[in-house]
Parts: C-alpha cells; structure tokens; sequence
C-alpha cells in the first residue's frame, strides 16, 4: 500500500462519523443532484454528477463501514481500495465542483452532498492529491501569509493610496476598536475600491474599526484544497491577529470562502470558540443601514441584478441582506429566475484559482450567462470578488455587455454627502 | 417441507435480519460521535432539522421542470406500494395473525389493484430512467440494481397470488418478501429509514446557518 | 385469417341486431287459442330462435339472470377454440418464419459506408422511458395473454394440469393488474411522439417504393418515415382497441352482459394477436434486421451516417444545424469513456 | 350406466323457489352464489311460465370446451364436475354455459371473481366422498350416499325432475300423454285437456 493511499485513507476514516453513514445509507443513486450541478447541466458529463464526486468516501464507508462491506471482509470477499480510487477522482472533485452546495439543497433523501465531497478534498489534499497550481498557492499561503503572494508592503503601499484617494486615514493596528476590517488577496490585488469603500463608509456611519499589520489577509487557501489543518493555521492568525486588537468584532470581507472560514468554519478549524465576534461586510452594512447610520442617495438608473455568492448566500444564510442594501439605491432591479438559496454558482468558487480548470469553469459559466442573459439586466451586482473576477472573465470570454460591480462599492458610491465637519 | 420453511423458520430468520439490523445501522448512525459545532449558530439547528424531514418530500421550484418525471414516478412508487403493503386485505390481515396482533380496515380490492398499478408503474419509469439517464445509470451499482429488482420481484409474485387460492403462488410471495428482508439491512433499501436522519442532519446544518433548506 | 374472423364476429353480432329491430309478426290463432303450438314457440323463443330475446324475471339478480338460454355461448367457446387458437398458432409461427426468410434473403441491412462513430441524438431520456415502458408492459401482457389462450393445447400437456393452472392464475391476475398501464403508458406514447408521427408529403414515395424492402438502397425519409408512422399509428389506434376492449373485460360491473363479453373479448384476442405478430416484425427491425438502430432507444443517440442513409431529410437537418457530435464527446456524454470503466464495481 | 339429468317440467313449475332455497341451504353455499334460480318468463302476461334453471350437464359441455386450464370432467353418471383447485376464476364458462349456470362468489373491478361455482347435481368434487375439503369445496354429496339432488327432492309440484335420464323421461312422456298430444291442447291446463291421470 502505498503512502499517498495509507495517508487518503487514513483521514477519510477519520472523516466517517454518524453524518456519513446516514447520508451513504440513504443515496439511492437517483441523480437528481446531477440536475442541480451546473458542471453537469453545462457539459452533460455523467462523471460530474456530486455524489460521484463522493466516490473515494462512500467506496470506503461501503468497504469498512456498511453492513454488506463488514459481511463481505468477513468472509474475504472485500475489495481494497487501490490509488486509484483516490487519484482518478483529483480531477472531479478540484475541477467539477465548486463547492457551491446547491445538490445539497436538492437531495431528496437529504444527503449534504457538498460537505462529503470537502471531506474527498481534505483526504486527498492530505494525501497530497491535489493540483499543483493549488498546492503552490496554499504554501504561498502558509509561507508569505496570501495566496497571491502579497506581503504587508503592498497592504502598505495601497493604503497610502487609498489615504491618498479618499483624504481619510485608514486605521492600522488600533487597540481596542470595535472592527477589525480583513481583506482578500483580490481585493488587495484586483479591487482596491473595496477598502477605499470600507473607509468612506466607515467615516460616513462612524465606525471605529482598524486594519492589522499581522492578520490582514482573510483568504483562505487552506479552506479552497480542503486542508483543514492549514486552513487552521491560517484562521489561527486572524484569531491571534484579533486577540492582539482586542476588537470585538471581525469583519469578514466580501470574499466567499473567507467567511465560511472566519464564519463557520475557522472554530471548529483551530477546535476553540472564538472570543470575538465573526459578521460578513453585508450584515454589518445592513444592520448600520437599518439603524440609520448609512444614509444614501441617488439610484442607479440601468437594469441590475444580483449574483448570490453560494458561500454567503446558499451555504452563510446572508439571503435578505443584500436585497435590503439594493433596495435603496437600485432604480431597476430584477432577481434571476433562480435565485437566493437556489441561485446557480457562476463557475468559480473552490475551482477559482485552479488554472487546469479554466475550460470547464468557462463551460461551466454558461449556466450563469443564460441566468443573466434571461434578466436583461446591464450590470450584475455581487458580494464576492471571487465570484465578480471568474464572472469577469467570463463575461470577457464571451464578449458580453455586462458590468459587475460589488455591493459594497456602490454603497459607498451612493453615500449622502454630509455637511463638512460633521 | 418447503412450505414449513418458508412459513416458519425463514420467516422468522428474515424477521430477525431485517430488524436487528436495520436497528444496528440506525444505532450506528445516532450513537456515533459527532464533534460539537463550535461557531456561534444564527438560525436554530433543531427547528430546521424538524422542518427539513417534511420539506424534502417536496421538490424546490426551481427544480421541477427538470426532475418533474422522477418525482411523479416517485410518488406513485412509493404511495402506491405503502398503500398496498399496509392498507391490502390480505396484509392487514397477515400482519394481525402473525405479528401485530391487531388489525385495522383494509382498502377495498379496487383500490388495492389501483396502488399496485401506481408502484408498478413508478417502479418501472425510475428504473427505465435509471438505465436510460447517463448520470443514472453511471452512478447506479450492482446494489441499486438488485434492490429494484427484489422490490420488483416481490411485487409481482403479489400480484401473481392475487386470487389468493393457490398455496405455491403464496408461497412464492412470502418467499420473495422474505429475501427483500433479509436483503434490506445490507442495502440502500435503508434510505426507507435512514432518509430521517440525514434530512434531519442536512436540515441542522443549514438551520444553524440561517438557511432554509 | 383477418377477414375470416371478421366475417365471424359480424355473424356473431348480426342476429342481436335483426333481433332487436324486427318487428314482432301479427299471428292469427284459431278463437279461443292463444298459440298455434304452445310448447314448439315457448322452447323456440327461450332458445332465442325467434324473432325477439325472451327476457324474463328471477328472483335471483345477478347478469342476465332472466334470459334462460344464451344461445351465442356455444359459439363463442367453439370460435375461441377452434378459429381462435389455430390461427393465431399458424399467425405466430408464420412472423418467425417471414423473418427468417427475411434475413437469408437481406440479412441485417446495413449502411453504405459504414458507421461513422459520430453520433447525433435521436431520442431523449424521457421518450425512451415512454417506449420502453410501453415496450415492457406490452411483452409482459403478450406472454400472459399467449399463455392463457394457447395454454390448453401447448402447455399442458408439457407440465400437467396442476403446474398449468398456477401459471395460469398467476397470468391471468397480474395480465389484469397490469393491464390498465397499457393504457397509461400508450397515452404517454400518444402524447410525447405524435407530432413527428403525422404523415406529410414525401411519405408517399417511401411506399411506392415499398419501403426499401424492395431493391437495394434506402428510401427518403424524415424524423420517421411512413413505415414507423403506420406502425406509430398501428400502435395507437389498435392499442386502444385492445386497452379498451380489455377494460371492458377486466370490469365486468357495470352489468354488460354475456354478449357483449363475448364480442368484446373476440375483438380484443384478433386486436392483440395483430399488434403481437407486427411488433415481433419491429423487435426484429430494430434489433438484429438493421444496423444501428438499436443503439438509438438505448442510448439516445444514432450514427449519423445511419441517419443520413435512413431518414436523409432529418439527417440533412442535424447537418445543417450542427448536431453532430464526436465519437470521444460521445463516450463521454453516455458514460462509457475508459475512465468510468477502470472502477469494476460501477456500471452493472 | 345411468345419464344423470334434471327436467323442468314448466307446465307445474309455480315459481315457489324452493329448490333454489334448498340447494343454498343444503350445500352451506355463500351470498351472491346461486347455483339454481327460477326464470319466469312473460311475467304477468297469458302464457307465463316458470322454470328452474342450473347446470344442466351437458353431453357436450361448452364450459368444458372454453375453458383454459381444462377443469372440467365429466363422471360416469354423465354429470359435468369441476376442480376448483384447478380453476382461476376467468369466467369463461359463464360466457360459454348457455345457462348461466356458473357462479362466481365475487364480481369486482379488475375481474376479481374469485373461483367458479355450479351445481354438481349433489355430486361433489373430485376430492374424496364426504370429505371435508369436498364439503367445503363443493357442498355436500348426496348421489354418493344414494340420494338425489335436494332441489328436486322438494320440489312440491314434483315440477323439477332429477335422476337417470331414462326414468325422467318416461316419467316426463307420462305426464304428457295425459296431458294430450294435440296441437290444440298442448300447453292447456290438465282439466282442459278431460282427461284424468
């Protein structure tokens, strides 16, 4: 047996608790969740139906754990699990599957398809079958403190930026405020309007909140090649990061898997509760707008609708809260026909940064191109810079007419000017 | 001979499997450990949990025009074959004899007649699809195919003593349904119980989520 | 055979009908008679010899409990015995032979070219869920239908009275049971193929030049060409002959009484043995007699090089439109690229 | 041998439904079976007439000819039995029987008929004489203990004849020679005719 199989192996049983043996006694194998995959939908690939994805798991529970697998290895009739039935499925469960759960809304014996196929990811990720493009980006992860490479010097040079742009200080390293504001590799690299939003908007509602020089960095790779362990030691750092501010609460930023790890996740990742407060951006932008600290103005007068992020939406329960925060400043907004719980994820998710997947994840956006197309709508609003850059692209790809903006953006963009002083 | 087995220690042998081991599994899934959810919960895990159970019997919307055929059949399967089991004369009056002790009012025959048609027809659509969709039938295995088939055999070997004269036709039916039974525990035939529990567990965690699944 | 039997059951009906409508004849007796011979017109009208059905009373309710002799009854029981059994014996072993022949003179007809392996769909799921379903039912009513008509002369003297009478109980129950979703599955049928089955302007050159069965080469045809329209339509129009005169039968609570039942179950026996002799000629087409054509109610999809030779107008169709797909793409679509195949517990 | 057969003489027969009463209590049969009923005919009008029907064990039986497992026989004393372990309830024979003589104890949707019924001229079944499966079967064996079938065993107007065909008709040929042969009295009530039996 080899190494890589003993390892798979080992952590898959360690991963079989009553959950699973529920949910693979239950499967009648009746393929309806391959109807909700928008990787199957789009390529009509059999392979891509979720709970094949689950194979390396169930192969396992119905080896060592089912009546029938206990009944055959006892009479000797058991057949061994070989490499293979963990390598061959490296590619189904990294580039078919986004993790964006909609087979588990769907599953009419009510099997969490999408949290047995991260268990596939986690075995095989520690197993050391995983793409390479992932495992390079996790280490960067560990090593420098992003995925992408970037260390305090950018987060520096783009704060001055920002101070620059904004005329607003951006608090770093303040003890004792009430937000600590994390940011994502793509909202440092690619969207720096974010901060700048979160600095206009926090002055205009007054918030006390502060940015760390330790713990700026919210993504997390750990969480995207399902290794628990090192997405444990990511959130350690963000925990740590927090403690040292002694804040009360933590933002989370847009980024969809940065709050499943900060959110739900990340406790349960380090095995401690934490002693802080987790919220998304959206909750905190709604509960300041329901207060009436956000006051904004203005609507935008071309047709928009909204992309639900699976992570914050399908999978984090944050449903109504964009819908409140669009409500005031949309002139036209339409809801895609699927929408909220059931919404198709827009190809990126866990397949974002994998680039062997770029086809079918291009494939796959299909899905989400008809879903816009359907709305008519000119500009697609979201709460993910994960999910704005892969629709981005492919929006590019196919050469559509559509702008993507993030939800936070334009809050800021719609603020009420206050009287100067104030 | 063959009747004395059949009618006594098969039946008992069959009773025995089926129960003990569809209680082992369920044991299996209740009793296992399960590591305490350590996030601070926004919806409540137990209501969903309840709440999940009855709404997966129900297809999302947003899923019907593509899963509309698999439900229908679906219902009709299962409906019409609880019905039978439970509701047919000569059931009712089996289960009083040899086990439960008590009876209840049976369906009249038509209607015993309509519900085994509705299972037929269910069970022959879901497993034509079975073979017929390439997802399906990529993902069905040797076990699937047994328990429909099983299913199916017992089915028919009912319908094939529904004069309810002939001693080897009976025979034959109790014969198969003993098979199914001993079969359950070891198949996904489970889901018939099981399907609780997971509903439940899907239902929790997206309840603690504030989802509604 | 067909016409004989028709003959027959018109015979059968016609005196009911000259029964009813005649008018009853003015007698003369002498004064003081009621009847010329009592007794010889008494036994004439209860033997339903006369000119009107002697119906009369019983105490006893039940169907036809008033009408003392059913003269139809012989009848029918020597037609089912003789006429019925025998012609359908001849009828049965007469489509083997047909094939048989068929294929020592043709043998499986194949495509010019050969297949192409790229493919193009030609059913979805759900139609080949609707024809096998229907496909399923129909054999399973066939066999239990053959089994309770020709049972008597063929099987019991291969497996006794006893073990005969089990099999024909359990044929008789579940051929009942099952009928219904004939029906059922013929109007699913009915309903998902129809618009492709309805017959347009080049299906006449198909027949005129009897289908291709005739000379070589294959016949013009669309979706479906004019022999699988009429076949389509067979399948419908007598299907429902046969679910209704079976429905009559299976319910007999509606007090339709012994002449009916008896001209009902004629018409449904004649009805079934036609569709059960062409659909043993269409297992044989689309099986073993054609190449090619099994593989598009299995997996949905058809060579193209067999659509172009079949159904050219449709062929030209997925042409023009691009359908076409690759034979890897195909593997892949189906579920049997190497892949899938190299896990040995899968794909039963 | 003897050829076992029934004869209704319709000049006696008065519609009393005796025979129809004593065969139902004789033979323990259930509800909705009837193996013998009385059909009056031109009910209320000149010339009614009233006769009681069952199997009339036909030489040539057309329940036997039609039916598909074949479970009819004929005895010895020419009376048509059937084997219920044999029949499968197809109602055939109630076609084919000019008579209407077989019975079915249910008549349900899906043709739940449940297995065929008709007098056996109080002869049993095929299983052993006067055992209890044949009781139960078939009712009780009258002819094996050297009676005649109750129906015409009761018959107060000796209407309903049973027995060897021989003596029934003789019996029968006697009545209408003192009836008369006339075409002119034929059918006319015994006083008419003048002549005293």
């Amino acid at each position: 047996m080899s190494e890589k199989l003993e390892k798979g192996l080992e952590v898959l049983r360690s991963e079989v608790d009553g959950k699973v043996k529920s949910f693979f006694s239950s499967c009648v194998n009746c393929g309806i969740c391959a109807e909700s995959c928008l990787f199957y939908t789009e390529t009509l690939d059999p392979r891509y139906t979720p709970i094949y994805k689950t194979e390396p798991l169930r192969k396992l529970w119905r080896n060592e754990y089912s009546l029938w697998g206990k009944f055959t290895s006892a009479i000797g009739f058991a057949k061994p699990m070989t490499e293979a039935d963990l390598s061959d499925w490296e590619e189904l469960v990294y580039d078919g599957c986004s993790m964006c759960g909609r087979c588990s809304m769907v599953c009419p014996v009510g099997v969490d398809i999408a949290g047995m196929i991260f268990k596939v990811k986690h075995a095989l990720s520690k197993a050391g079958i995983s793409p390479e493009g992932l495992v390079d980006a996790t280490q960067r992860a560990v090593d420098i403190g992003s995925p992408m490479g970037i260390t305090l010097k950018t987060v520096q040079a783009m704060i001055k930026h920002v101070e620059a742009d904004t005329g607003l200080k951006i608090p770093v390293d303040v003890e004792g405020a009430d937000y600590l504001a994390l940011l994502s590799s793509n909202e440092i690299a690619l969207y720096p309007e974010y901060l700048e939003s979160l600095a206009k908007i926090f002055d205009h509602a007054g918030v006390s909140w502060t940015l760390s020089s330790e713990a700026f960095e919210a993504t997390n790779s750990g969480l995207q090649i399902g290794n628990k362990t090192i997405a444990g030691q990511l959130v350690e750092r963000v925990v740590a990061g927090a403690e040292k501010l002694k804040v009360k609460t933590v933002i989370s930023p847009e980024c969809g898997h940065a709050y499943t790890a900060l959110r739900w996740e990340g406790p349960n990742f380090i095995g401690k509760a934490f002693s802080f407060k987790v919220v998304h951006i959206l909750e905190l932008l709604d509960e300041l707008q329901a207060a009436g600290r956000i006051k904004t103005s203005g609507k935008e007068a071309e047709r928009l609708t909204f992309h639900d992020p699976c992570s914050i939406v399908r999978r984090g329960g944050i449903d109504a809260q964009p819908r409140n925060l669009l409500q005031p400043i949309a002139e036209d907004f339409v809801e895609m026909a699927d929408h909220g719980n059931m919404n198709w994820c827009g190809g990126g998710g866990g397949v974002s940064t994998n680039e062997r997947a770029e086809q079918l994840k291009l494939t796959a956006f299909n899905r989400k191109k008809s879903q816009i197309e359907e709305t008519g709508a000119a500009a697609v609003v979201t709460a993910c810079s994960n999910c704005r850059m892969v629709m981005e692209e492919g929006v590019e790809t196919n050469e559509m007419d559509i702008e993507l903006l993030g939800l936070t953006e334009m809050i800021a963009a719609h603020l009420e000017d206050r009287p100067a002083g104030q | 001979m063959i009747e004395n087995l059949i009618d006594g220690p098969l039946w008992y042998l069959s009773l025995a499997v089926f129960s003990l081991g569809v209680l082992w599994q369920l044991a299996a899934i209740l009793f296992a450990s399960r590591k305490p959810d350590l996030s601070v919960a926004r919806g409540s895990a137990g209501s969903s949990a309840i709440k999940t159970v009855f709404s997966r019997f129900l297809p999302h919307r947003e899923m019907r025009a593509r899963i509309g055929i698999q439900y229908i059949a679906g219902y009709l399967f299962h409906l019409g074959l609880f019905a039978l089991l439970f509701f047919a004369a000569p059931h009712v009056l089996f289960l009083e004899e040899n086990l439960l002790g008590f009876g209840w009012t049976p369906m009249p025959h038509w209607a015993f007649i309509v519900s085994a048609q509705a299972a037929f027809l269910g069970l022959i659509i879901l497993w034509l699809r079975r073979l017929m969709n390439p997802a399906t039938r990529l993902i069905s295995t040797r076990d699937d195919h047994i328990a429909a088939l099983l299913t199916f055999v017992v089915m028919l070997t009912g319908c094939l003593a529904l004069l309810e004269e002939f001693t080897a036709l009976r025979l034959l039916h109790r014969f198969t349904v003993e098979l199914w039974l001993i079969y359950f525990p070891f198949s996904t035939l489970m889901h018939a119980f099981t399907f609780v529990p997971s509903r439940a567990f899907t239902g929790a965690w997206f309840g603690r989520r504030g989802v509604d699944a | 055979m067909k016409i004989q039997t028709l003959l027959l059951l018109l015979c059968m009906m016609l005196p009911q009908f000259s029964q009813a409508d005649g008018p009853p004849k003015k007698q003369t007796y002498p004064e003081g008679l009621l009847s010329l011979n009592p007794g010889g017109e008494l036994w004439s009208d209860i033997r339903q010899r006369g000119d009107s059905v002697l119906d009369g009373t019983s105490q006893v309710k039940g169907v036809d409990s008033g009408i003392l002799i059913n003269a139809s009854g012989v009848e029918w029981a020597n037609f089912r015995v003789n006429e019925l059994t025998t012609y359908s014996s001849i009828a049965l072993a007469a489509v083997f032979v047909l094939i048989f022949l068929f294929f020592l003179i043709r043998g499986k007809v194949g495509i010019e070219g050969g297949l192409s392996g790229r493919m193009v769909k030609r059913f979805t799921d759900y139609e080949r869920i609707v024809h096998w379903t229907l496909a399923v039912v129909f054999l399973f009513l066939a066999i239990t239908g053959l089994i309770l008509l020709l049972g008597r002369p063929l099987l019991i003297p291969l497996f006794g009275k006893e073990v005969f009478s089990l099999l024909a109980s359990a044929s008789k129950e579940s051929h009942n049971l099952v009928g219904p979703l004939f029906l059922v599955s013929l109007l699913m049928m009915l309903f998902s193929f129809v618009r492709r089955n309805i017959y347009e302007k080049g299906d006449l050159t198909w027949l005129l030049k009897g289908g291709g069965f005739i000379g070589d080469g294959h016949v013009s045809g669309g979706f479906f060409n004019m022999g699988e329209k009429t076949w389509y339509w067979i399948v419908i129009l007598i299907g429902l002959v046969v679910s209704v005169t079976g429905l009559i039968l299976v319910m007999p609570i509606f007090g339709q009484g012994r002449i009916i039942m008896e001209i009902v179950h004629v018409i449904h026996v004649i009805c079934a043995l036609a569709l059960i002799v062409v659909s043993i000629g269409h297992m044989y087409m689309g099986s073993v007699g054609t190449e090619g054509t099994l593989e598009g109610m299995k997996t949905g999809y058809v060579d193209i090089n067999w659509a172009d030779a079949h159904h050219d107008r449709w062929g030209k169709e997925c042409h023009e439109k691009d359908l076409i797909i690759s034979a890897e793409e195909y593997d892949k679509l189906v579920g049997t690229s190497s892949v899938n195949e190299a896990d040995g517990s899968k794909t039963t | 041998m003897a050829r076992m057969k029934f004869y209704c003489d319709a000049e006696r027969c008065i519609e009393c439904n005796a025979c129809v009463t004593a065969c139902k209590n004789e033979h323990e049969i259930p509800w909705g079976v009837n193996r013998r009923r009385v059909v009056t005919i031109k009910d209320g009008e000149a010339g009614e007439r009233s006769l009681s029907v069952a199997c009339m064990h036909c030489s040539d039986a057309p329940c036997a000819t039609v039916c598909p497992v074949d479970c009819f026989y004929t005895t010895g004393d020419g009376i048509v039995l059937h084997d219920k372990d044999i029949c499968i309830g197809c109602g055939y024979c109630f076609y084919a029987c000019p008579f209407g003589a077989p019975q079915f104890p249910e008549e349900a949707a899906f043709a739940s008929r449940g297995k065929m019924d008709k007098c056996t001229f109080c002869a049993g079944g095929p299983e052993e004489d006067h055992s209890s499966d044949e009781t139960r079967k078939y009712g009780r064996n009258r002819l094996s203990e050297g009676k005649l079938p109750l129906c015409a065993e009761m018959c107060s107007t000796k209407a309903l004849l049973s027995g060897d065909a021989d003596v029934i008709s003789d019996i029968y040929r006697k009545r209408v020679i003192n009836r008369g042969a006339s075409a002119f009295n034929w059918g006319v009530s015994f006083d008419n005719a003048k002549i005293k039996g």
